[in-house]
This record gives C-alpha cells, structure tokens and sequence, in this order.
C-alpha cells in the first residue's frame, strides 16, 4: 500500500478529482498549503501591478491506495494537473510513501481492503 | 410615495460657462430650460432625514455583497461581492446621467425624459416641494434623486445572486447597465413617475414591483436560461462563510429603515409607520422561519434566520406605507412560510437560483405586494379592496411580465454575443482566479 | 430622558375594520379606546433624529453578535451569533405584541398595561408631545415605541455572552423571551415610566441599570448557577476571530451614539452632549485599557483596547445626559480600571462568564450609575449630592437584586424543565454542529 | 464650509463646583470665562444631520482598520488595525483636552488657543449660530467640535498605511499623538478656523488639503525614511483578506457621506450637492479603475475597483461643496487614472508605501485641490479662474511643504529616541506576536 | 517508530483527543482537511433543505510514536472516533507509515525519545 | 529519497525558510496546524490575563529532498527553529519519513531528478 501526496495548483483541484474518479479513485483526502518549486512568478495582480509572490498557494491532496493502483492514480493525477499541453511552472509534484497499515474506523476493518 | 413634485428653482444654476458650452458642443446637446420658481423654505428635519436615508440605501449594497459572497464557495467569494460593487459603479454613474431623466422625467410611454435632468444639471440648485405640517417646505432636488439613485443600484445587484458562480464579468456589467435602462427605469416610471400609467392604482411604497418582484424574475428567467453551475445539484455547494452572510443580513436590515421610512419623502408620522413595520415584519418573517426550521428539521439554522429576515423585509417592502403593526407581523410570518416552500418547490424542480433570489425576493415580493390589500390602514380615499387588489395583481402581473420579458431578451441576446456564462474551465477554477486573478483569503493559505 | 409625554392623537385612527374585528374575537381583547388630543406640529428634526437612533441601536445588535461571535471558538461562532438575532426575532416581535403596553403602560406596581398599546394599535398615528426650543412640538409617538423597542432587544442579547458556548438554543430562546418580559419591562418601566417607583430619583439616562447592570448581573447568575464549559479553565479557549471583534466593538460605538443621545428624545443640546461624552468616555476607556495593559503586560492588546472602549461607553451609559466632559474622561478612565480588576478576579475565582457581562457590563454599569454623582453638571432642581448618591445606589441595588433574584428563577426553572446547559458531546462537537447543524466558516476546510 | 461661528451661550454653564476648583487648582488653568449671548433658537433638523454625520465619519475609522487590515498579510492584521483603533483613543482624548481649542481658537499665527475650549468645558451649554432659510438659528456648539474631532482621529489612522506591517506600538502612538497636534491642528486652524491665514482662499471643502495631501505626503515621508519591509519587493506581500477590504470600502464609501456633506455644517442645498458629487466622484473613479484595468491587464480586479473608489472620494472632498455633478464625474475620472500611474511608478521607483497612502490620498488629495477649479459650480464673490488657481495650488503646497517637513522631523526624532521601526526579528515574526501577544484568526488553526 | 495519521470527524476531535490522553499519548499534531471516503451524505441543512455536500469537513491527526505505542494509539482513536456503536460512513480511516528519524529542535535530541 | 517533515512555531517561519535557501534548499510545502508537544503554556493574553491554550497554532513543513540533502535540511531547520541559545518548549519537532518516489507533474520526469 502506498500513500500518494500530491501538490497541484488550486485551480485545478476540480479536474484532477474528476480525473481520479474517472479511474476509480474516489477516496482522498484534500487540504490547503502554500509551497514553492521551481515555481518563479505567478501573475497576480497587486493594484494594477504584477507581483511575484514567494508563497504561492496549493492544495495538498493525500491518497492511499493499494500497490496495483498507484499508477492509475500517479497518471491520472498527472494529466489533470498541468496546465495546458506542456504544463506550466507551479504545476506540482506528486510523493510516494510507503504505507504500512490502514484502519477503517467505522468497521475496524484493516489492510487492503480497509483503504 | 408621492410622486408629483413641483420643481422649485432657488438660485440662478451658474454651470461654469467653459465646460457648459465645450459640454453643449461636444455631446450635442441642448441647453436646458429653467423655469423660475416661488422659493419655498427648506426644511431641515426633512433633509436630514432623507439624506441620511439615501446614506442607509447605500450601506445595503455592501451588505448584499457580504450577504451573497458569504454564501458562494470561497473560490468564487470576491467575483460575487464585485457583482455588487460593479453596480455602484456603472448604475451610479448611469443614473445620473441618463437614468434619472428617462424615470422621472414627463413622458406617459415606455419612459420619460427631461434635458433639464440630463447630468442632473437643472437640477442642482433646485428644490422639491414637499408638505410638512400640512404647509409648503421644500427639500434639495438632489436629494431625491440621489435616494432614488441608490434604488437603482442595488435592483440589479439583486439579480446577481441567481446567477451567482457562472458569469463573466464584462458580460455581467453590459447586462445590468442594459438591465438598469431597460426594465428598471421603465417600471420604475410607471409606477413611481407621477404620469406613470400604474401611478395612483397599484400601491407600492419602496418597491416591491419595482424592485423586487422585477429582480426576483430577471433572476428567474436567467438562471433558467443560463443553466446551473457545473456539478449542480449532484455535488453540493457549502457557503463559505455563513458568518460574513450574518454580518451583511444586519446591514441590510439596519438599510432597509432608510430604504422604507425614507420611502416617505418625509420625516413624520408615515415615516415613523413605515420604519415600525420594517422592523416588525423582519422579526416576524426571521421568528416564523425559525419556528418553521425548528418544527421540520428540529433544528433552526443560521441561514434560515437570515432568510426569513429576508423574506420580511421583502414582504413589507410595497406594503411599509400603509398597513398596520398587525399588517406588519402577519405579512412577515406569511412571506416565511411560503418562501419556505417556494425553496423547497425550486430543489426540486432542480433548476440553479443559486441564491433563492426569486425565491425570496420575487416571491416575498409578492405575497407583500398581493398580501397589503388585506391589511391596510385606514385612509381617506383608498379604492375598494376588490379593486385594489386587482390593482396590486395588475401591477405584479406588469411586473414579472415586462420584467421577465426583456430580461429574457438580454440575456439571451448577450449571452449570444459575448458569452454571459462561464465555460466548464472557468468554473471550477473559479471566477476570482480565472476572472479578477485574485485570490480572496490570503490568509487561508500561508502567506 | 424625560418620562412622561402626553399622548395626542393626530387623525381618526382606521384600522381594518375586519381585521380589527376579527382580532378582537379571536383573541378576545377590548376594543380600544382613544381620546381626541390637539394637533401639535411634528418636528421633523427630531424626528429624524430618533429615527436615525432607531436604526443605530439596531446596529448594535449584529454589532454585538461580531463581538462575541468573534470570541468564541470557531465550533460555537453561528451559535453565538444566533443568540444577537434570535433576540432581534423574539424580543422584536414581543415587544410589540405586549413587551412595550407592559414598560409604558400606565400603573404603579410590577408593571404597566395599556390595552391601547397593546400590538400598538391604538398609537399608530397619534403623536408624543416633545419640547423644542420651548415650544411644544411632537413626534410620532411610534418612533419612540420603536427606539425603546431597540433596548428591549439588545439587553437580552448582552447577557448571552456570559453563558457562551453552552447552552441550547431552544431553552436560550424561551428564557430571554421571559427574562425580557419579567425583568426587563419591569425594570423599565420602575425607571422609565413617568409612574416608576424610581422615576425622578435615580439618574438613568440610557439604560445603565435597566441595561448593562440588570443584564450584568443576569450573566453572573447564569454562570455561576449553569457552571463552566466543558475544560474551562484547564483547557485554553482562545478567540476564533479576533478581526470580527474589533470590527464589532467599531459597530457598537457607532450605535452607541444613537443609543445614548438618542435618549434625550429630542435633537438639541442634551442630545449634543450625551453624543459628546459617549465619544469621550469610549476613548478615554481604550487609552486607559492599552495604559493598564503596556504598564502591567509590556503588550497592549487588541482585545483590551476594545474592552476598554465597551467599559467606557457602558459607564457613560446612564450618566450621558448629565456629566461635563471632564467627568465623561474621568468615568471612561475608572470603568477601565475597575473593569481590569474584576476581570482578573474572575479568573483568580475561576467561574466562567464567558465573554465578561458582568465583568465589563455589569461592573461598568455600577460604575458609572454611582460614580456619575460625582460629575454632574450643574443643573437647577437636582437634589443635594448625598440625596442623589443615595438614589443611585438604590437604583443599583433594586437593578442587582431584582434582576439577580428573578434570572436566578428563570434558569433554574428553565434548566430543570427543558435542560438549558448542552451536554458534553454536545459542547465538543460544538453549537453549530449539534444544535443547528452548520458550518461557520466553510473556507477553512476546501470546498 | 463656514469657518466663523458666533458663540451664543444657551444657559448658565454649571460644572460641578467641587470639581472646578479642584481642576482649576491642580492643573493649574484659569478658570474660563463666558459672555452673555442671545437665545438663538436650535434648529433640530441640521442638528439632527450633524449628530449623524458626526456616527458616519466615526464608522470610517473601524472602516479604515477594515480596509488596511485586509491588506497587510495574516501575521499584522491586528496590529493594523490597532493603528485605527488607537487614533479613535489617543486622538479621541486629546482633541477634547487641547486639540479643539488649538484648531478653533482664536490666534493667527501657528495654531490658536481659547480656554474655553480646554476640555471643552465652556461650550457644553453654548450654542454656534447658523443659517437657515436666512435666518439666524443656532446648532449646539458641541455637536461642531465633535464633527471636527473626528476628522482629527481619522487623518493619522490614514497615515498607518504608508509604514504598515513594520512600526512599533508605542513609537507608533507618540508619533499620532505628536503628528495631531503640530501638523493637523495648524493645517486645520490655518484653512479652516476664521482667522487662519488660509481661510477664504483656498476652498477646502471636507478636507483634501488639511486631511488628505498632509497624511498622503507624512505617509510618504515616513516610508522613505524608515525603508522598506523586509523582503520588499523580492517577496510578494499578499493581502490577507480581501474580503475584509471590501467591506472596509462600504463602510468608508457610507461615512463619506457625513464627512462631506457633513462638512457643510448644514441641512439644506449645499449638503445635499455635497453627497451628490461624493456618490457620483465614487462611482465614477470605481467605473474608471475597473475600466483602466480591463483594457490595461484584461482583468479587473476587486482591489482596483475599492481603489478606485477611495480614489474617487478622496478627490472630491476638497471640492464637494463647490462643483458640478459633470465636475465630480470628471474628478472621479481623473483622479483614478492619475493614480493608477501613480502606484505604477512607485512600483518602479520601489520605495514602499506600503498600502499607498500617498499613492491614493496624496495624489487624489492634490488631483482634487487643483481639479476643482475646473469644474466649479457658478457662485457670487467667487475670485477669478487664475485667482483661484493660485489659491488652490499656495494651498497644496502649504500642506505639503508644512506636513512634509514636520512629519520628516517627527519621525527622525522618535526613531532615534525610542526607534520606530520593528526590527528584524519582529517583522517576521509579525506584529501581531511579537507585538500585541495576540493572534488574529484563531479559526485558521484548530482550536 | 511510526507515524500515524489519522482523518476524523470534527465532531469527535476532543473524544479522541481525550482517549488518547488517558491512553497517555499526548504529543500530537492537528489540522483542517476535507475528504471522501465511502461517505454519502452528511446531513447539512442549506436555506432549509438537506443537501449533499462533495468534500466534507474533516480532521486531520498526526502522530509519532514508538512502535510499542502504536496499537494503542490506533485503538484508542477508533474506539473514541465512532458515532454510536456500529460507526457511521464518514467516521475516518488510520493511516500507519514508517518513521524513520525524529529530532526534537529544541534540544536535539533524535531518535525514540525524541518522540 | 526521504520526506521530511518539520513542525514549528509560526513566528520562526521566516527565520527557516531563509536558513534552508542559504542551504540550497528552496523547495517546499508549509500548511498551517496546531499541536501539542511537552509544550505547556504559552504566553497569550486574554483580555489582560495569561491564558495555557491546549493546541497551540503550529506551522508543518514538508521537504523532500534526496538522502545526502537529509542532514543539511535538517540542520538548518533546527538551527533556525529554536527561540535563543538553549530552545524553548514547544519549538518544535522534525519527523523523516521515506520517500519512494517523486514525479514532477509538468515534465512527468521522476525520480531523484525530479526532486
Ligand atoms: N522538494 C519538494 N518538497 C516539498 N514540496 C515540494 C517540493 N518540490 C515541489 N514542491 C511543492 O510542489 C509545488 C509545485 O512545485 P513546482 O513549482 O511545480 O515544481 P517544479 O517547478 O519542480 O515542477 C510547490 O509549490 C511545492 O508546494
Ligand atoms: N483511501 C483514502 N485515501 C485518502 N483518504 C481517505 C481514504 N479513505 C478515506 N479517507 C479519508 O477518510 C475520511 C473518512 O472516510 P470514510 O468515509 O469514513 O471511509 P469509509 O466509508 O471507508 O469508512 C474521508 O473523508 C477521507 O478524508
Ligand atoms: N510525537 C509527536 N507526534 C506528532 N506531533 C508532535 C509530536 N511531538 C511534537 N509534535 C508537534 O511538535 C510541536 C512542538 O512540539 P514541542 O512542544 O516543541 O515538543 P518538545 O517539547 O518535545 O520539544 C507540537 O505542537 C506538535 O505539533
């Protein structure tokens, strides 16, 4: 079982998750942080100006999933989350962790078939 | 309201002569005409309160934006309060150029129009009768029209809250400078101008025809028309920020008194009446919603309260000039009740008024315009009930004609032009990131 | 503010007759009575002016749930909001149904009945003699129904700080529709009612006993009988929105204007000055605070600084009529300091009133309703300073002890039929969760 | 607005003896005399109106905290607006005590003095005589200095914003309280007490000379000489709350309307030409932001448009007294586009005016000082175009050299004495921690 | 060592808290998340009606522990995570991953008793 | 490949993310939470009084940087981290969790390189 962390652009939450449930994977965890890459400069607009922030905010996805599936996920994730065809700066990355046990709480189910 | 006013000019209007004849030159234009004018003592009292009335109108618009970007998903918060702002901005200045003219200059057709009224600026140094004590005082032309200006602002504003998460920007601004001229300024002669041909039959103190059954249908027919937002109603779309929705319900109300009591061109006994009965029928409408929520869901929610505050005020909106306290408090806990189920019928017919605005403001407008027949003060004069409630039904039938109508044909035509709504990309990014490239709550994210 | 007006009738009053008829079978009420009264002019500068007040106070009110929705943790912010506009609802409608015949009703005892005033039926056109410039003048005697009626609302709400995040919204409902009804228009009316065992006696320009003190110790009461929240004081209940408080504090001392010079009733030189010690005495109370607190913390903090802006404007509440400007510093100055200590010896006792009632309303209140003998502005028929020491600390205690006793019943009855305190799954998981089902802030968690 | 008023006392001022001799003794002043004046009669309605405007321009400085507050980042919201809130205390208290007096009394060099006005204490019962309808009625006298106290407390919270995110407290509120009483109070006794050496010559209406131009160029003083945020411009600086700032423009935009039409210190022609041009200057400068914009970066974005709006405001406040409604327009207009390119070359010249306060006041300030001979309305005793021209430019450049130089020597001497700036450490740290030991939202961690 | 994570209901953070204090683990961090297991509809009143929301409100829990602690650390979470007796959907998941290294800063400790 | 994750005090924000880019290392993923270590109290002010709040706001980091990165990162963090000379309480902690693998979403490149 591995834990699948993704870092994507906050616009794109929408796509990817429409992604991930086209291939199966409804179960995630979502939340918010800011990052940076090798991101440089988004365009935002400070009173008229473009400014470059250092923080840029992201959006954090957690995903744990069987060995079989992390690939379906890594891809789904992957083609949803770039912007545009050769993918932009700031687009993010995506971790794969090793995941040792999982709980269901509601049934105490474990292993597998609890994810 | 009393809408014939005799203009009272109080000093020679001295434009200064460059910009007058550079202004006359360049837009041709004509010089307009000032007839001179008894010159009648202002009243003070009067003034003070209109002005203040005027200011209270004003303070509604913020409240509407909190009211509606608290209950948007964070994503979209600062593209809907802009729908608000951009009203003060391109109505504000609409109406004093033209809009002012076309609905209370003379005319008996579609509207009116007055040169004098053009920019306001026959207007400047004038004055407006009114009676005071049962004696001729005056207050500042302008005065008037800036409080009637304020009216025109937050109509369409209004109506954002039906298409709320969906539009684009530059399309939204066309519409509701179009939507303003076109079915606001119209109605607004009609009922309100003293040539209007629904003056003196149908009673509509603050605008409930006017303003919120009009909006309420315009709302309607475009959030009909536009579709729901994408993902609606499989995937639900929490408020972001039920407390701001709370924050900007109390503005309104506290608006609302000026919106209402200063209906009455006036700072005296109708005055006093119609700020009791805004006052009772919004703690009525929010005291019936919350019984309402406790008795079906056992559970009274916030944004219930508010709606039912809402639904209140709405309802006591044609209805604050003329009817009792009893009147107040029966209209309130109606408009609630039948909102309620107005929403409840709107989910599930499954069509996206996102932010219930016919649902509240169209329907609340209703029962009031209708529901006033049934409760009104004594007065000498008034029509027979059965006529006077055909005209209230007359009225409201011109209302969401009319209205529903020529918003259709905006919508439809702009949205055909230029796009009115957001395609699928914009959406789930969100209007503040694809439309304004800005991101509302810095500090949920860390910065 | 002067208690006794004569009532005069402007024109026949004409309710609906079938209305008029129907309610009064229905609910078996007489009919009522009305004497025909000279006609007086109506000063439409007063009038505006309580107008305005009106609509002040009700600022006040989602004013004050910004204040204490912004000090409770984020699990309890819409529940605590929700009790500032329950208020609005409930007390909003009683008020008018029975909540103002009871304050200004005639009679000399608990309370007052006017069946005239009853749904203020029989005071819907008649006016309310007022002096201007030593003239009589009048101003809608419903202007005056209202603006009371805007205390009436707000005093319950104070004291639901002092039980914040833990009681129910349904017995929180039932008790301050009975503690406005059985304590406040008591108190009211004792004080306020031209037939009060107090009036003429104890000074009480805008309500510091029947107010901030009776709403005071009311909290005091239900703290200490209700017990702590679920951790307090082991664990830390930090502020969710300290933002929201300031923006409240700023809300209230703005209405706070209406809610004390709109207390002269009138529009002049009393009017003038209660304005201007308000503004004093709420600067005055900050400075003091941010002094306290750099001397004795090194940090002057945000929540004192408004603290001490609540301290000033209570203390000055009852004295705003009557102290110089001097006094209004000096009061502002002692409430902060006083304030101070109590609340550090609240925390040393280790009882929970939550957001400080007593400690800033209650204390304050004392405060300044005592120490305002001291800055009386000369005046012709005051009594001597010991007569009006002694009136004070009457009225302080009648304020204590009959508020004190009878909330004490309230929630004790309250608790013990229906259960006012939330259980402990119900206080972990929060008021918005378990009691209405909501989510305050839905920008914090991704929508 | 008229700056000599004759004072008529009402009745006999009567302060408590004992605190009179007490005060007189201890701090040394002389007791104040009064003379005997004519009973002029109130007129209740322009009390009425400066009673509110006096709320309105209060409710802009919790609006002012509201809108730096949302721009600063997460870790200095609280300690911005704590830079609003303590002008409403430190301010609030000084002006009473020496600041009226200073401003208003009599003395033709660099400020003036009366004892009477020391805390105020010879005008709590006098009366200040105005027009009415041509005659001679009276407003009470307090009712005039509060309305001025509060353009005292705003004018340095504006200034905040240049240094924001990077002043200590306590610097902070002696450099306010200094800046009060040695810039403001001369500029405001020069322009507008009746023998400043400026008064009828330039037309200052509300403001923009004495409240904008001096706290736009002391902001940009102090930003030049303290320096920049650490970080700036390497890292962006993200505003934390958006939201809020809108909010904070509503409320601002509402107030504005007490500060300027206020301004007139009347109820009649003048005031509501006053609100008319401020509604139309504010839409229109929001209308060409967004506009300027929307060509410029094909986006138009919510803080250009609040920008947009203050831009506009801040225009018109010299001139709302004396222009055109075209007038208005057309300052809104170019007041918008002139500091559009303002802020576009401070961005490049790279000093950090944090929240643009020269950017927006300074240059709008000036923008409308000089504007507003263009458009001003025809009026009798008017000098001629070129007269005025010189008028308004001697006046700008007056506040400007004046306010420049003292605000420079102001900063100097209190950042060397007890250091201004926050060091490192603290700056990232954030105000709000290493400040005021607080932190601002509480919600967006778990509690 | 492990690292446990563990998404609940916000409902239930203080009784999950407080068991894992009596069970003598206290060293904890939280924060917000939103999340989609197999939960359906969370019961949210919207104007009045029930609605169904996509991403529910949750809490995130991360804990370090020694692997002796880690049964009981995962028992005293599910048993004070469950609404009622049987559980309800929504009620959460356990995530177990390795850890490998910890270091307290403030002394620079590393290793178990870091933890 | 390791995922370090480091838990801080908000105010020593800045102080460490300019210790790590003096390090070379620029990369990264901060989110807010709230945590209890042996922290006991910390000094906040409520109305005048000091309070012990239970959860105190924290800042996460996350880092992933590949193995001979580890120790820098580390050390810089626990350099920059602590309040004075000797540390205080509640500064904070840093977990290492392996990583197996990385992809950078634009690019689709993984592995060390994509770090
Ligand atoms: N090594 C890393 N460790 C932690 N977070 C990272 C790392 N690299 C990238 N991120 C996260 O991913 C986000 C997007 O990275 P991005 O700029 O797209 O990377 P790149 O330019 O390498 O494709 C960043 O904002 C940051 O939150
Ligand atoms: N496979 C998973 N990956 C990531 N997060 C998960 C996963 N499964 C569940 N979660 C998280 O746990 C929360 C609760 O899940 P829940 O609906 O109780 O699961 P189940 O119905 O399987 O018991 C979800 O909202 C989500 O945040
Ligand atoms: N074992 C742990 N598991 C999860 N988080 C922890 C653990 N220990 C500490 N933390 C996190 O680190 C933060 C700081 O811990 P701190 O009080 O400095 O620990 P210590 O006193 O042991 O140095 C805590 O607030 C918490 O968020």
């Amino acid at each position: 079982m591995k834990l699948i962390i993704a870092v994507i652009q906050p616009d794109m939450l929408n796509q990817v998750r429409e992604s991930l449930v086209a291939a199966g994977i409804t179960r995630i965890t979502v939340s918010r942080c800011t990052g940076r890459g090798k991101a440089t400069d988004e365009e935002t607009l400070y009173r008229g100006q473009t400014v470059a922030p250092t923080l840029i905010p992201k959006i954090r996805l957690d995903i744990a999933c069987n060995d079989d599936f992390v690939d379906t996920c890594v891809q789904s994730i992957m083609k949803a989350a770039k912007h545009g065809e050769k993918g932009a700066i700031g687009d993010g990355k995506i971790f794969v962790v090793p995941l040792e046990q999982v709980y269901r709480i509601r049934t105490e189910e474990s292993g597998g078939e609890a994810i | 309201m009393e809408s014939l006013h005799t203009p009272i000019e109080k000093k020679s209007f001295g434009l200064n002569k460059l910009w007058a004849v550079l202004g006359a030159f360049v837009l041709l234009i004509p010089e307009y005409a000032h007839a001179e004018t008894p010159d009648l003592p202002i009243d003070t009292g009067t003034t003070a309160w209109m002005l203040i009335s005027t200011a209270l109108v004003l303070l509604m618009v913020p409240g509407l934006a909190m009211f509606y970007g608290g209950l948007v998903r964070t994503k979209n918060v600062l593209g809907t309060m802009m729908h608000s702002f951009a009203a003060m901005a391109i109505v504000g200045v609409l109406w004093v150029v033209v809009g002012y003219s076309m609905a209370f200059g003379p005319g008996t057709g579609w509207a009116g129009w007055d040169w004098d009224f053009f920019l306001l600026r026959g207007i400047e140094d004038k004055l407006m009768e009114i009676e005071v004590n049962g004696q001729a005082m005056a207050i500042p032309w302008l005065v008037f029209a800036m409080f009637q200006g304020k009216f025109a602002i937050i109509t369409p504003a209004l109506i954002s809250g039906a298409f709320a998460e969906r539009v684009r920007f530059k399309a939204y601004c066309i519409y509701i400078a179009l939507w303003s001229l076109l079915v606001y300024v119209p109605l607004c002669h009609w009922v309100w101008s003293s040539d209007g041909f629904l003056a003196g039959k149908a009673i509509d103190f603050a605008g409930g025809t006017v303003i919120h059954i009009s909006a309420g249908i315009a709302g309607l027919v475009a959030a009909l028309y536009l579709g729901a937002r994408r993902g609606y109603p499989l995937t639900a779309m929490h408020p972001s920020n039920l407390v701001m929705t709370m924050m900007g319900a109390g503005l309104l109300w506290v608006g609302w008194f000026g919106f209402n009591a200063g209906s009455s061109v006036a700072s005296g006994l109708q005055t006093a009446q119609a700020l009791t009965v805004t006052q009772v029928a919004a703690a009525a409408g929010a005291f019936a919603w919350i019984l309402i929520e406790a008795i079906h869901h056992k559970k009274a929610t916030s944004l219930g309260t508010v709606s039912g505050i809402l639904a209140g005020l709405v309802a006591i909106t044609p209805a604050a000039g003329d009817v009792t306290v009893v009147g107040a408090i029966a209209l309130g806990v109606i408009a609630s009740i039948i909102c309620y189920f107005a929403i409840a019928m709107k989910n599930k017919l499954g069509y996206d008024d996102s932010l219930d605005v016919f649902g509240i403001h169209g329907v609340a407008g209703i029962v009031g315009a209708i529901g006033l027949t049934f409760f009104l003060r004594g007065a000498e004069g008034r029509p027979e009930f059965g006529t006077q409630l055909w005209y209230q039904t007359e009225g409201v039938m011109v209302s969401l004609g009319y209205a529903g109508v020529v918003s259709f044909v905006l919508v439809f035509v702009i949205d055909k032009a230029i796009g009115l709504k957001m395609n699928d990309e914009e959406q789930m990014a969100g209007m503040d990131h694809s439309i304004h490239g800005e991101h509302a709550y810095g500090m949920l994210n860390l910065d």
